[in-house]
């Protein structure tokens, strides 16, 4: 029971930057600018708004400078990559590598490992929901900081932006046939920027999430791979938001699982780590074995 | 004369990312004041422009060059194989199990059993997303992905268990034997493995230029339908190729055992790691054998290079990775417009006609 | 009447090649103008310029009196001028009301606040009242991907009428249609005329021409080489002034009974399913003989194209068996087909015949790459590809400007002469040739259908799959229809009237006499 | 700058004595084990007026050691855990030790410098090694005797401790890797829980995570959560950044954690119990001292720094202390007290703690009132 709870908590706890990161990776994936700097994107969310807070104590100022500067960052990625028509792969990690740089380059200057803020802690922003704060596993969904609510709201949210809006149709016609979106004078460079800027918006989100609410400090990496385990999310949903998103949250689950139940793993604890990766694999798997099933075609889409 | 035009153009594509990235860089050197033409000489200097410098650069060139090869292989095909650090992990790891707890008596035959043993880990890491992709589509790249956080995960629980050096107060195997060691050259520390990257640098040089394989790979990578329809037999070559990038990168990872690491510890190959930074070189030279050398040495410098901005200056050498995420965001755009040159050829041939 | 469209020396340059050169054109008002020429002559940059899509290098353009200039399709839409192009310019995972509706979007609306969503059921119904008002067959749910090609080009020209054109831009229309959807696409085209549209065509097929045409522009290296009503020509005329000699415009096959020669190639009972487990092709048998064409005829989407993907090693079938010469050849790899014998001309040429991006001596050895004058211990020699390219370049008249080039900047025409003459130079016995003369110039359909009869008269087989009737009527020995999926009827050209063809691929069988 | 005066003459500055310290991968502002090391420098420098430097190497220790040896370094301080070029050499290449006979190099935190036998194989190089174990024992001692009295010392308000015999009497250990360098930790502190623990017949639940790396610290937070779900009131964290997770995450639950290497307790006042110690301060300044004094030589080719030596220890607990509350402040300092005696008793040697770090088995049995989960 107890660790039922434990584990429902932690899936979400563990799926909320990831599906962040999804919603944000969406966007992009459907216009057909392959955005691998979620993850760079992220950890400089990550690092700013822990930075400010710890140079200000000003939560507001902290927050609006890590979206500032990812979105900074998205203009970076659309300047070279749509504008310049440069590399999308090469430029995302030369992202990644720069924001991981920035930060371990001013961490060295303020001569600091990592910042931990003291006068804020992850507690502090801690949100219980009334009523369901009283009911058995339920209360689960209680107890989370405001960006984990607003990663889930924003599944349903970026459905409708995605399928029921101009913005989200024209941003699937982009990706699907530019030529189509030219002949009809819709400007395709800026549907392209736009995705990508609201992708680097949700990874600020998940950034600031990670470092300033849940743990209230930031340290050098700290995004650990979130970034590439939502790409692959957003492939194994082919950019539909609900499925990329349940994929995240599936990893989420495996995630939780692993961690709670390598507790009574002894010495095979160190195994348990791997269960969220293999599990996305197998799933993976499955899922195009059963749609590949009737598959008499032998051409290859690349 | 257009030949020529060419290749001026190619320097100047890829001097003027790097200038742009230095006189960047210089700007931070300076704002936290500090002489960035000091900090770029000792920089360039020490690891390009002394002799033992530069041997050391190519040292640390060479399982980047191996694992460049290993991406261009697959990318070229327009197969994603994200899964090259994993492979090459798992090849360092196990060739250094293997040469330290197999009697290998011979230096010779010891190290080739090492390669093989690690190229076959590199192959059976590949295998899976190989076959899952030729035989049912399933996305390489996120298979790949995921494969290299459960091989890291993987090695690590054996590291730190059943394989774990019990004398040594930390983290790491058993050091392989003096036997299989590559030697040093003189008093740098090349080995003679950065000829064996060289000549596999050549073969694959010939293999993907002038070969049946190389064209298939090419013609996949261009329109794999076409490739299909013109009996290439696409699904098996997606399974040779990835097998080939896997073992290459095996091999990488048993040659940088066998003459840096001797041992396999939990930051084997360093941050980002072997395999990534494979994949930047190899996506910066365009997949091309040649250019990837150039890529490797280029990158291998500046690695060298930042150990020497620690050890001589009081710049953070943390302002070199600043520097090479610079060079890399600037490198992925080409200044000087392909299209132009297109034109140009499109009315050469033209005139030609008439 | 009035001129609508007029070009006063309108010039169009690629660097230094002149792809227009001072075109005077005059189109008027409610009538439907045929532009013709050879591949490559200039006849989609000078629409493409009419369009806005790509911008003079010099002249001026004059609608209705007034000179514009366009910068992009927005402001040729805004001139009333729409453009259907030969690649269509659909979304194929949208559906047909989303297509039309593209760019111009309805929204829900609450009380006179007009909110950021989508209201998809006045769109439906927008497009269901269009569709209505022209007459047109058309699901306005169904998505893009799902319908034929004809019905994607009514919705191409759907998506122009709600934009309120009344200069309709249509080029290639009919390169991919069934011969149905021809008589269709006409009887649409002349339908909006009488509505007061005005209609620019560009075709490669003179009898169109002649159907359609109120007048005709001939176009040759760029400029305008005849301006003639339809009225006062021919198709000969027209032939002889686009290719500048007297072309054969049907060559026929010259049957000679060879009764009872050796059987090449037999199918028995072939079939599969797509990838929903749906069966596309049923129990299809038949028997090729030497010296034989056989013709497979019927309309697009009955299963010729994936009949084509068996019997080409790009499909595998659930049931059946295939003969080559008594050799079980069954789900054989593409490269065992071709090493056994068999030439291939894909269907579509630059999906699956030719690789754009390719050099023209790759693409002449691709799918005998690994043969040993080529390729000895796994390497390629490259000399003697350059020898066979330029073999190929001589022997099948290829014309190209830089033979170091891509064959992407080959025109359509001798794009295809490639993959022609790749395939017969490798001396097969039996040739698979799908759609060999779409989208090309009355020129080269000559050389290709006088290429395709020379190879049979030599002893060898063909398989013809052509969506262009009137191609396999002439060609073929004996034709097979197929009607989803099965054959529903098998005749001999010379003794059958294109009328009983249309009731076979319709699916009726007539009654025996 | 550290190579401060450049304008200074250049016999005088060829004079200087030249120190280096070559970081371990955590880094040189780790507030830990390599800043100590620095400060040890620094403060030799101003003393002696020693010159040095700090490198974090990226292409490897070995190399590094081999440039600042070639560069004239007299004596190295490698705080990373690798020593086999050193000491044995590697690739067909001469040790580093014996390549460059003029430089002193130091070993920290383990013992290479020996052959099968036990004798030392190079004259110079000194291992220096740190009785953590002992501390860690005290730090263990410290953990039970809070948990039993968490009630009286603490406020309620501020602090949610599981009662003791609702479960609270079980403590976490998060490891950084499986390694004897962190074991010695881990066993050290379960001794330690033991001893109070047998003394008042009372029996622990000990969870333990030995995988958790140096850098995630989310990793940390969340191992320490499900440890605090637990029932758990203290986790020990011996793994780097980690460990700042799961003080961030003690505090969140307002629980308590202790942390490692430096003097941490300031990091969340009040949700950190103590940090152990492991100074790194100390060796380096005395041997930079016996060095300029020209009694390098003269050193033992191991350094063996225990409680005694004020190089490892807990904090003097002052931070914690300030949220004492008043009831209990009597029962605290009944607590230090204790504390105290257990440290003069591994001082004297009667009470022997496992010392991982020399290869010592740790045997469960000896800890009949800790139950390892
Ligand atoms: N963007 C371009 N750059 C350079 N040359 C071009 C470009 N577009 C077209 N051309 C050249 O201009 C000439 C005219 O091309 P155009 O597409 O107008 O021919 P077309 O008459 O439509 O041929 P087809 O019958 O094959 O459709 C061709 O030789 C073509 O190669
Ligand atoms: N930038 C370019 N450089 C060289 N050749 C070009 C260029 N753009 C187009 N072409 C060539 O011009 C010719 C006609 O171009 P266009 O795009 O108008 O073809 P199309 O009429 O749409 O196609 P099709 O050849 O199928 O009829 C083609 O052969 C094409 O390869
Ligand atoms: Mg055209
Ligand atoms: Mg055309």
């Amino acid at each position: 029971m107890e660790l039922l709870c434990n584990i429902l908590y932690d899936t979400i706890y563990h799926s909320t930057p990831i599906i962040l990161c999804v919603l944000g990776g969406l966007f992009a994936y459907r216009a057909n600018v392959l955005n691998i700097a979620l993850e760079g994107m992220m950890l400089n969310a990550a690092f700013v708004s822990v930075l400010v807070q710890y140079l200000t104590g000003n939560i507001f100022l902290a927050v609006l400078a890590a979206i500032v500067s990812t979105m900074l960052w998205g203009m970076v990625f659309s300047a070279l990559g749509i504008s310049f028509k440069g590399n999308v792969i090469v430029i995302g990690l030369g992202i990644n590598l720069m924001t991981l740089a920035i930060s371990k380059f001013v961490l060295k200057i303020m001569s600091l490992a990592n910042i931990s803020l003291k006068n804020i802690g992850a507690a502090d922003f801690k949100i219980d929901i009334p009523l369901i704060k009283a009911i058995p596993i339920l209360n689960v969904i209680s107890g989370h900081p405001l960006i984990t609510y607003i990663a889930f709201l924003a599944i349903v949210f970026v459905g409708i932006l995605m399928y029921q809006t101009k913005f989200g149709v024209y941003v699937r016609v982009v990706g699907e046939n530019e030529d189509s979106a030219i002949s009809l004078g819709i400007n395709s460079v800026y549907y392209k920027y736009a995705a990508v800027l609201l992708g680097s918006f949700f990874c600020a989100l998940a950034g600031i999430n990670l470092s300033l609410e849940r743990m209230a400090m930031f340290t050098g990496g700290m995004t650990a791979g979130r970034g590439f385990i939502a790409i692959a999310a957003i492939y194994c949903g082919q950019g539909k938001p609900v499925v990329s998103a349940g994929y995240a949250i599936l990893f989420g689950v495996a995630r939780a699982l692993a961690i709670n139940l390598s507790i009574y793993a002894g010495p095979a604890a160190g195994m348990f780590d791997i269960i969220p990766y293999v599990l996305m694999v197998i799933v993976l798997a499955v899922v195009s074995y059963l749609k590949s099933k009737n598959e008499k075609l032998r051409i290859y889409k690349l | 004369m257009k030949q020529k035009e060419m290749i001026v153009k190619n320097i100047l594509n890829s001097l003027v990312p790097i200038l742009a990235a230095f006189i960047l860089g210089g700007i931070i050197i300076l704002a936290i004041g500090e002489n960035p033409f000091t900090t770029y000489g000792i920089l360039i200097r020490k690891s390009l422009f002394t002799w033992k410098g530069f041997l050391n650069t190519l040292h640390y060139a060479t399982p980047l060059i191996l694992t460049g090869l290993a991406i261009a292989v697959t990318f070229k095909a327009n197969v994603y194989n994200m899964g090259v650090e994993g492979q090459m992990l798992l090849g360092g790891f196990f060739a250094g199990v293997a040469g330290a707890y197999l009697p290998l008596s011979t230096p010779l035959v010891g190290k080739l059993i090492c390669f093989v043993i690690a190229a076959l880990c590199g192959m059976l890491f590949a295998l899976p997303p190989a076959l899952l992709k030729a035989r049912y589509q399933v996305n390489e790249m996120v298979v790949t992905l995921m494969l290299n956080y459960a091989v890291a995960k993987t090695l690590e629980f054996l590291t730190t268990g059943v394989f774990r050096d019990k004398s040594a107060g930390y983290v790491a195997t058993p050091v392989i034997s003096d036997t299989i060691m590559f030697q040093r050259i003189g008093s740098s520390r090349i080995t003679a493995f950065f000829g064996m990257a060289l000549i596999i640098l050549f073969l694959m040089y010939i293999l993907m230029n002038h070969s049946k394989l190389g064209f298939e790979m090419k013609a996949i990578g261009k329109n794999a339908e076409f490739a299909e329809a013109t009996g290439m037999n696409v699904g098996k070559k997606i399974i040779i190729l990835m097998l080939l990038s896997g073992a290459l990168s095996g091999i990488a990872g048993a040659g940088w055992m066998m003459s840096d690491q001797f041992k396999y510890t939990l930051s084997f190959s360093e941050n980002p790691g072997l395999g990534w930074d494979g994949m930047l070189i190899s996506l910066l030279g365009s997949h091309s054998p040649i250019e990837i050398l150039i890529a490797s040495i280029f990158y291998a410098a500046l690695k060298t290079g930042s150990d020497s901005i620690n050890m001589y200056t009081s710049v953070p050498k943390e302002i070199v990775e600043i520097i090479q995420a610079i060079i890399i965001l600037f490198l992925a755009v080409k200044f000087i417009k392909e299209k132009t040159g297109r034109k140009n050829r499109w009315k050469q041939s033209r005139k030609e006609a008439e | 009447m009035n001129s609508m469209v007029q070009t006063i020396n309108l010039t169009k340059k690629f660097g230094d090649f002149t792809a227009n050169n001072k075109i005077n054109l005059h189109v008027k008002e409610q009538e439907i103008k045929c532009i013709v020429g050879e591949n490559g002559a200039g006849k989609s940059t000078l629409m493409n310029m009419l369009y806005g899509l790509l911008q003079p290098t010099d002249g001026k353009i004059i609608i209705r009196g007034r000179e514009v200039t366009m910068k992009s399709p927005l402001d040729a839409i805004a001139n009333g001028i729409g453009m259907v192009h030969q690649h269509f310019k659909l979304v194929p995972s949208l559906t047909v009301y989303e297509n039309i509706l593209l760019g111009l979007e309805i929204k829900k609306k609450k009380g006179s606040l007009s909110l950021p969503l989508i209201d998809k059921e006045a769109e439906i119904k927008c497009v269901e009242k269009l569709i209505r008002d022209h007459g047109f067959e058309l699901n306005p749910t169904d998505k893009v991907e799902d319908i034929s090609v004809g019905a994607r080009q009514r919705v191409e020209i759907l998506k122009m009428l709600y934009r309120n054109v009344n200069i309709l831009i249509l080029d290639e229309p009919t390169a991919v249609l069934t011969p149905q959807e021809v008589d269709q696409l006409i009887h649409t085209l002349k339908k909006l005329k009488e509505q007061g549209k005005t209609i620019i065509v560009i075709t490669h097929k003179l009898r169109e021409v002649m159907e359609l045409a109120d007048s005709i522009t001939v176009i040759k290296q760029g400029s305008i080489v005849g301006d003639v009503l339809k009225a006062e020509t021919s198709e000969r005329q027209l032939a002889q002034m686009m290719v500048g000699r007297d072309v054969v415009l049907r060559v026929e096959n010259l049957r000679k009974k060879s009764a009872d020669t050796k059987v090449l190639y037999e199918t028995r009972e072939l079939t599969t399913v797509n990838e929903t487990g749906k069966e596309v092709v049923s129990d299809i048998s038949f028997k090729l003989h030497q010296g034989e064409i056989l013709g497979i005829a019927g309309v697009e989407g009955n299963g010729q194209s994936e009949l084509v993907k068996l019997l080409t090693g790009l499909m595998c079938s659930t049931k059946g068996n295939t003969w080559l010469m008594g050799k079980d050849i069954t789900n054989w790899w593409p490269n065992q087909l071709r090493e056994a014998g068999i030439g291939i001309i894909p269907e579509d040429r630059y999906a699956q015949g030719l690789c754009k991006e390719m050099s023209i001596s790759e693409n002449c050895i691709a799918g005998y790459h690994g043969q040993e004058d080529i390729c000895r211990y796994g390497l390629h020699r490259t000399k003697k590809m350059k020898e066979k390219r330029d073999r190929f370049i001589q022997e099948f008249d290829i014309r190209l400007g830089d033979p170091n080039g891509m064959v992407g900047n080959l025109s359509g025409g001798n794009a295809q002469k490639v993959i022609i003459a790749r395939e017969l130079s490798a001396a097969p016995q039996i040739l698979i040739a799908c759609q060999p003369t779409r989208g090309v110039d009355i020129g080269s359909i000559e050389f290709i259908h006088k290429a395709i009869l020379k190879f049979k008269e030599a002893g060898n087989a063909v398989i013809l799959v052509s969506s262009e009737l009137s191609e396999i009527m002439s060609l073929s020995d004996r034709v097979i229809v197929m009607y989803k999926g099965r054959i529903s009827g098998e005749i001999l050209p010379e003794k059958t009237s294109v009328e009983e063809v249309g009731l076979l691929m319709a699916g009726i069988t007539p009654t025996e006499e | 700058s550290k190579t401060s005066d450049s304008s200074g003459n250049k016999d005088e500055k060829d004079s200087k004595m030249k120190v280096a310290i070559v970081c371990s991968s955590a880094g040189q502002n780790d507030n830990g084990y390599n800043q100590s090391a620095v400060e040890g420098a620094k403060k030799a420098a101003k003393e002696f007026g020693i010159e040095y430097k700090v490198v974090e190497p990226t292409t490897g220790v070995p190399q590094a050691l081999e440039s600042l040896a070639e560069d004239g370094y007299s004596i190295i301080f490698n705080l990373e855990y690798d020593f086999e070029a050193l000491i044995k050499g590697t690739g067909g290449a001469k040790p580093i030790a014996e390549a460059y006979p003029n430089t002193t190099f130091i070993c920290m935190n383990d013992n290479p410098n020996q052959d099968e036998n036990g004798k030392t194989l190079h004259k110079n190089v000194i291992s220096v090694l740190f009785d953590v174990h002992e501390s860690s024992f005290v730090a263990g001692a410290l953990t039970a005797l809070v948990i039993e009295n968490a009630d009286v010392l603490f406020d309620q308000a501020s602090y949610q401790f599981t009662k003791a015999d609702a479960g609270g009497r079980s403590i976490g250990f998060i490891g950084g890797t499986n390694s004897n360098g962190i074991t010695v930790f881990s066993f050290g502190y379960l001794e330690g829980i033991n001893y109070i623990a047998e003394k008042l017949g009372v029996s622990y639940d000990y969870y333990a995570k030995y995988d958790a790396g140096f850098t995630d610290s989310s990793t940390g937070g969340t191992v320490a959560g499900t440890y605090y779900n637990q029932g758990a009131n203290v986790v020990f964290a011996v793994a780097g950044s980690v460990g700042d997770g799961v003080t961030a995450k003690a505090k969140e639950v307002k629980k308590l954690a202790i942390q490692v290497d430096a003097n941490k307790d300031d990091q969340q006042p009040g949700y950190i119990l103590t940090s152990v110690i492991k100074n790194t301060e100390v060796p380096v300044y005395e041997i930079v001292k016996q060095a300029v004094a020209g009694k390098l030589a003269e050193m033992d080719a191991v350094q063996n720094y225990d409680l005694a030596s004020g190089a490892t220890s807990i904090t003097d607990l002052a931070v914690i202390e300030k949220h004492i509350a008043d009831s209990g402040k009597t029962k605290w300092e009944e607590i230090k007290k204790e504390v105290a005696e257990a440290q003069s008793q591994i001082a004297s040697g009667k009470i022997k703690v496992t010392n991982a770090q020399k290869g010592e088995e740790f045997k469960a049995e000896k800890c009949p009132n800790v139950v390892i989960k």
